[in-house]
């Protein structure tokens, strides 16, 4: 349980520092979509199951359709150069 | 054990909060500071349901009508439901509001967009600007309030 | 069916339906279902206020109050609950169309959720409401069409939002302590709450509810958005949504945190939120940011009275409140026409008296001069540090009376310039009708209180005496199990 | 240098949070509200899924709160975006079409069965809800030309609000609390049981699903390009 618990709790937080480095903004979006999937399974280990399924249907799914759309719409939904020139390319 | 896994949980809620909020004050480009925003969002969420976890509990899931164990506190799982889903429509009305500032001023620069609509105010106020004089990095004039000002 | 639940839940279901009828032959209904139903809602709430003997509370649901959500009616809670619908009434976005209804709709939500904070009992629920008039509040800024409204109304969301997550962190903060939500339960813990973890918790809520109060730190939003957004909205926003949000907090600080550092800290907020404020209200040059400023300013002396301990300083915070709904209300709707540069005003009183005339009325009820409401407010919240006599205290009384010296020499700048000779080509900006309409019921309702002190000051009394007893408010709420008949 | 006194004051607000969160009882809450809420569940509202008999019961007014939030957002973005129409854009192809062919009455169902058991099982309105939301926009992913029923997204959204509150209402009219719930419990893990907070989810989940699926139609579609 704490060997899982570290192992998630890592991943979400590393996750987290991505969306706030990653150039690419379609990529920080995936990210930010697998931080809300590690809170979701954080809440399945806190014995959150009514949460944990929200997080993962809204905050992973409906939340990253609505900003993929928004990125689309921005006209920034491209993987292959970030906008401030690609540092951290995907 | 137990103590040292309640840590982790704690420093998981709060560095998504902190990491969160660091996003939105030190980020410049708006699109960042939204997705930021729901990592802080996350955060509280998390230590939300913290604050109603038991040991030796299990989900808030009655079985034949009886409490087969001791359960884990389901008042603050309700609340965390409740703040996902308005975190969710706060995103979507912010990420709205992007679209349009990028289609108007041309950029997802905080600090751009904050210069653009302070000279925009100061125009329609008549106003000259307090201290600088030249107009602001935009090159072409500011775009009339489109659809016009509402008064 | 006079149930005060009403109040909340009719305009719910009007903003529900009302993008139904924006076309077809069922248009008028929907012209009409906001005015009505903010009408029903005033009938609704004035019978309660006029028939009002004692606090009494309500248990949605049907569950007795730890458990589920409750409602708290004392004076109090009344009177506030009573000034939205009134003061939305007064400001209603009358205009057609789908954005027309999208708007009215707006309104009808940031109605309803104002009410609900000023009833609600429960800690979530406010948060809940508070959440529903800051998203209402975000559309109808960056309702205007322009660009600077939606850059505004962007930035007041982030900040906000900021806010809500610190708030949040604190409700969680509380729930870990006590493991409840009820406000009245929560008083009746307040030992659990008295340490620093309990500070800290004070801190976070007031910075959550702080943002729409305008309270110091989180207040950088007010000038841009009052410049950005249409003038009633900037009337809505800083005349009635702040009151509610500063109304949660004092809820907050009088059931969760009696101590002295709370109280402290509150006051210490007030007075940099006064002093910032009206300094750089001296400093704007066109009238929208200049009375955006001046509100964060007012506000700061509304929580400088509400830090007072009992009853004198609920009687001076909501007289201060009030007064600054009725006044900030009118003159933002004053400045709709003359929201620009302050320079371009030259000689407006020759083109609309009626208009210069109001703003000199309301602007020297704000600065405090005696016959008016205004100087009464004043003469309270001083009286009130004077009483409590620490430095913090006097301090406290030093920034108020730094405050109105700006505030008049920023004031009386404004009515210079208006009743000075017109400066020829372009000529000066003219009010319109319908503004000098609303404008002229807030000079009434302003006059009205100036004459009849004695009564108002009474009913004050009345209102701060049941507001700081705390006792009752435990006693009704947790041996309410039905609604009240 | 701005951005290291930020990084530093964010470590000072780690640090401040650590050690106020530090002391707190983690896994041995208070529970005041909690424990009673699990005793009286059963009796009071008569669900399996206590979360559900906290959301929609105890806690219904906060519910009602948030479609309103929902709503608000919607109506707001509706404001900022304005209801153009949309144009056409490049077709989604024929694999997208059949797809979305075929996964539109699977979604509907899969929606609207999370909605109905959330009573029971984890899951329920909002859940079930998004779900709606993916089945009432896929076709657009597929035919970008067609606006499939702007007017009835709206209308759905509209009175399926409208219910919930009504439902709260009629309480209020049999002389009890606002949102009270109606009916009989039924037996407790029954489909039909609860009173009528089945009726309540299922409001919940149409409407947040109108309301989704419409702001997402929004976001799709593109007025102009922007480069």
């Amino acid at each position: 349980m704490i060997w899982l618990a570290l192992v998630v709790v890592a991943l979400t937080l590393g996750a987290a520092v991505a969306v706030l480095l990653l150039d690419n903004l379609l990529a920080a979006t995936a990210a930010a979509s697998a931080v809300s999937l590690g809170v979701a399974v954080i809440f399945v280990l806190l014995h959150a199951p009514d949460v944990a399924m929200t997080e993962a249907v809204v905050g992973a799914g409906l939340s990253g359709l609505i900003l993929a759309l928004a990125l689309r719409r921005l006209g920034l939904a491209r993987l292959d150069v970030g906008p401030g020139g690609g540092r951290n390319d995907a | 054990m137990t103590t040292q896994i309640g840590l982790v949980f704690f420093i998981a809620a709060i560095g998504l909060c902190v990491i969160g909020i660091g996003g939105i004050v030190l980020s410049r480009n708006l699109f960042r500071m939204v997705l930021a925003l729901a990592i802080a969002e996350a955060g509280a969420n998390l230590l939300l349901v913290l604050a109603g976890y038991r040991w030796d509990a299990v989900a808030p899931i009655l079985s034949a009508g009886q409490m087969p164990a001791p359960m884990v506190d389901p008042v603050p799982q309700a609340m965390v439901l409740t703040a996902i889903v308005i975190g969710v429509g706060v995103q979507a009305l912010a990420l709205t509001l992007v679209v349009r500032v990028k289609q108007r001023y041309g950029t997802l620069d905080m600090q751009l967009a904050r210069e653009r609509m302070n000279a925009e105010i100061d125009a329609t106020a008549d106003v000259t600007p307090p201290r600088s004089q030249e107009r602001p990095r935009g090159e072409r004039p500011l775009p009339a309030p489109a659809g016009g000002a509402h008064d | 069916m006079t149930d005060l639940t009403l109040a909340v839940a009719l305009p719910l279901l009007a903003a529900f339906v009302r993008p139904l009828f924006n076309a077809g032959a069922l248009r008028w209904l929907g012209q009409l279902i906001g005015p009505v139903v903010l009408a029903l809602v005033t009938v609704i709430l004035f019978a309660h206020w006029s028939t009002f003997s004692e606090p009494f509370a309500i248990a949605l649901g049907g569950f007795a109050p730890p458990l589920g959500i409750a409602f708290y009616v004392d004076r109090m809670a009344l009177l506030f609950a009573l000034a939205v619908p009134l003061v939305t009434l007064l400001l209603w976005p009358g205009d057609d169309g789908a954005d027309g209804a999208r708007r009215q709709s707006l309104t009808l939500l940031l109605a309803a959720s104002l009410t609900g904070l000023a009833l609600s009992g429960d800690l979530f629920n406010l948060y809940v409401f508070y959440e529903l008039a800051a998203v209402a509040s975000y559309g109808l800024v960056a309702g205007n069409g322009s660009s600077a409204g939606y850059v505004a109304a962007f930035r007041y969301l982030m900040i906000s939002a900021l806010g809500s997550v610190v708030g949040l962190l604190g409700i969680g903060l509380v729930y870990f302590k006590t493991g409840t939500l009820n406000l009245a339960e929560l008083a009746t813990l307040g030992n659990e709450l008295a340490d620093p973890q309990g500070l800290a918790a004070f801190a976070m809520l007031a910075i959550g509810f702080g943002v729409k109060a305008e309270m110091f730190p989180v207040n950088g939003w007010v000038p841009e958005v009052y410049g950005a957004a249409s003038r009633r909205v900037a009337a809505l926003l800083a005349g009635l949504a702040s009151k509610l949000a500063v109304l949660v907090i004092v809820r907050i600080l009088l059931l969760m945190f009696p101590s002295d550092e709370a109280r402290q800290l509150l006051l210490v907020l007030g007075i940099l939120g006064v002093v910032s404020g009206e300094l750089a209200a001296y400093q704007a040059r066109d009238m929208a940011r200049m009375l955006g400023w001046s509100s964060i300013g007012q506000l700061g002396i509304v929580f400088i009275a509400f830090s007072l301990p009992g009853e004198a300083g609920l009687v001076a915070g909501v007289a201060a409140a009030l007064h600054h709904l009725v006044v900030k209300s009118a003159l933002f709707v004053l400045a709709g026409p003359w929201g620009g540069a302050i320079d371009r005003l030259r000689g407006a009183a020759t083109v609309s008296a009626l208009g210069a005339g109001l703003f000199v009325l309301f602007a020297l009820s704000l600065l405090g001069l005696p016959p008016l409401p205004g100087f009464w407010s004043k003469f309270l919240v001083i009286g009130g540090l004077a009483d409590a006599g620490t430095a913090l205290h006097y301090l406290g009384m030093a920034a108020v009376l730094t405050g109105t010296v700006i505030e008049g020499a920023y004031l009386l700048r404004v009515i210079t310039t208006l009743y000075a000779p017109p400066a020829g080509s372009p000529a000066p900006p003219r009010q319109r009708g319908s503004d000098l309409l609303t404008a002229g019921l807030f000079g009434i309702a302003l006059l009205a209180a100036a004459v009849m002190i004695d009564p108002l000051w009474q009913t004050l009394d009345a209102l701060a005496v049941s507001g700081v007893d705390t006792a009752a408010y435990q006693q009704t709420v947790l041996a309410a199990q039905e609604a009240h008949p | 240098m701005r951005n290291i006194a930020t990084l530093l004051f964010l470590g000072g607000l780690a640090f401040l949070l650590i050690v106020i969160t530090g002391s707190l009882d983690f896994g041995a809450p208070p529970m005041r509200i909690g424990t009673q809420i699990q005793a009286a569940t059963a009796g009071d509202v008569g669900t399996a899924n206590i979360v559900t008999a906290v959301v929609l019961g105890y806690r219904g007014l906060d519910t009602l709160g948030e479609l309103s939030i929902l709503f608000a957002a919607a109506t707001a973005g509706g404001l900022v975006l304005g209801s153009a129409a949309a144009r056409a854009r490049p077709d989604g192809g024929f694999i997208l079409r059949a797809g979305a062919d075929l996964m539109f009455p699977l979604l509907l169902i899969a929606g609207l069965y999370i909605v109905i058991h959330g009573h029971l099982t984890p899951g329920g309105g909002f859940q079930g809800g998004v779900i709606l939301a993916a089945a009432f926009f896929l076709p657009l992913l597929a035919r970008p030309g067609t606006t499939p029923g702007h007017r009835w997204l709206m209308w759905i959204e509209g009175l399926s609000g409208a219910t919930f509150i009504v439902i709260g209402l009629l309480a209020l009219y049999r002389g009890d609390a606002f949102l009270t719930p109606l009916f009989d419990h039924g037996t407790l893990g029954e489909l039909v049981s609860g009173g009528s907070l089945p009726l309540l989810y299922l409001a919940v989940g149409l409407k947040v699903g109108a309301e989704l699926a419409g702001l997402l139609m929004r976001l799709a579609q593109d007025d102009e390009v922007t480069s």
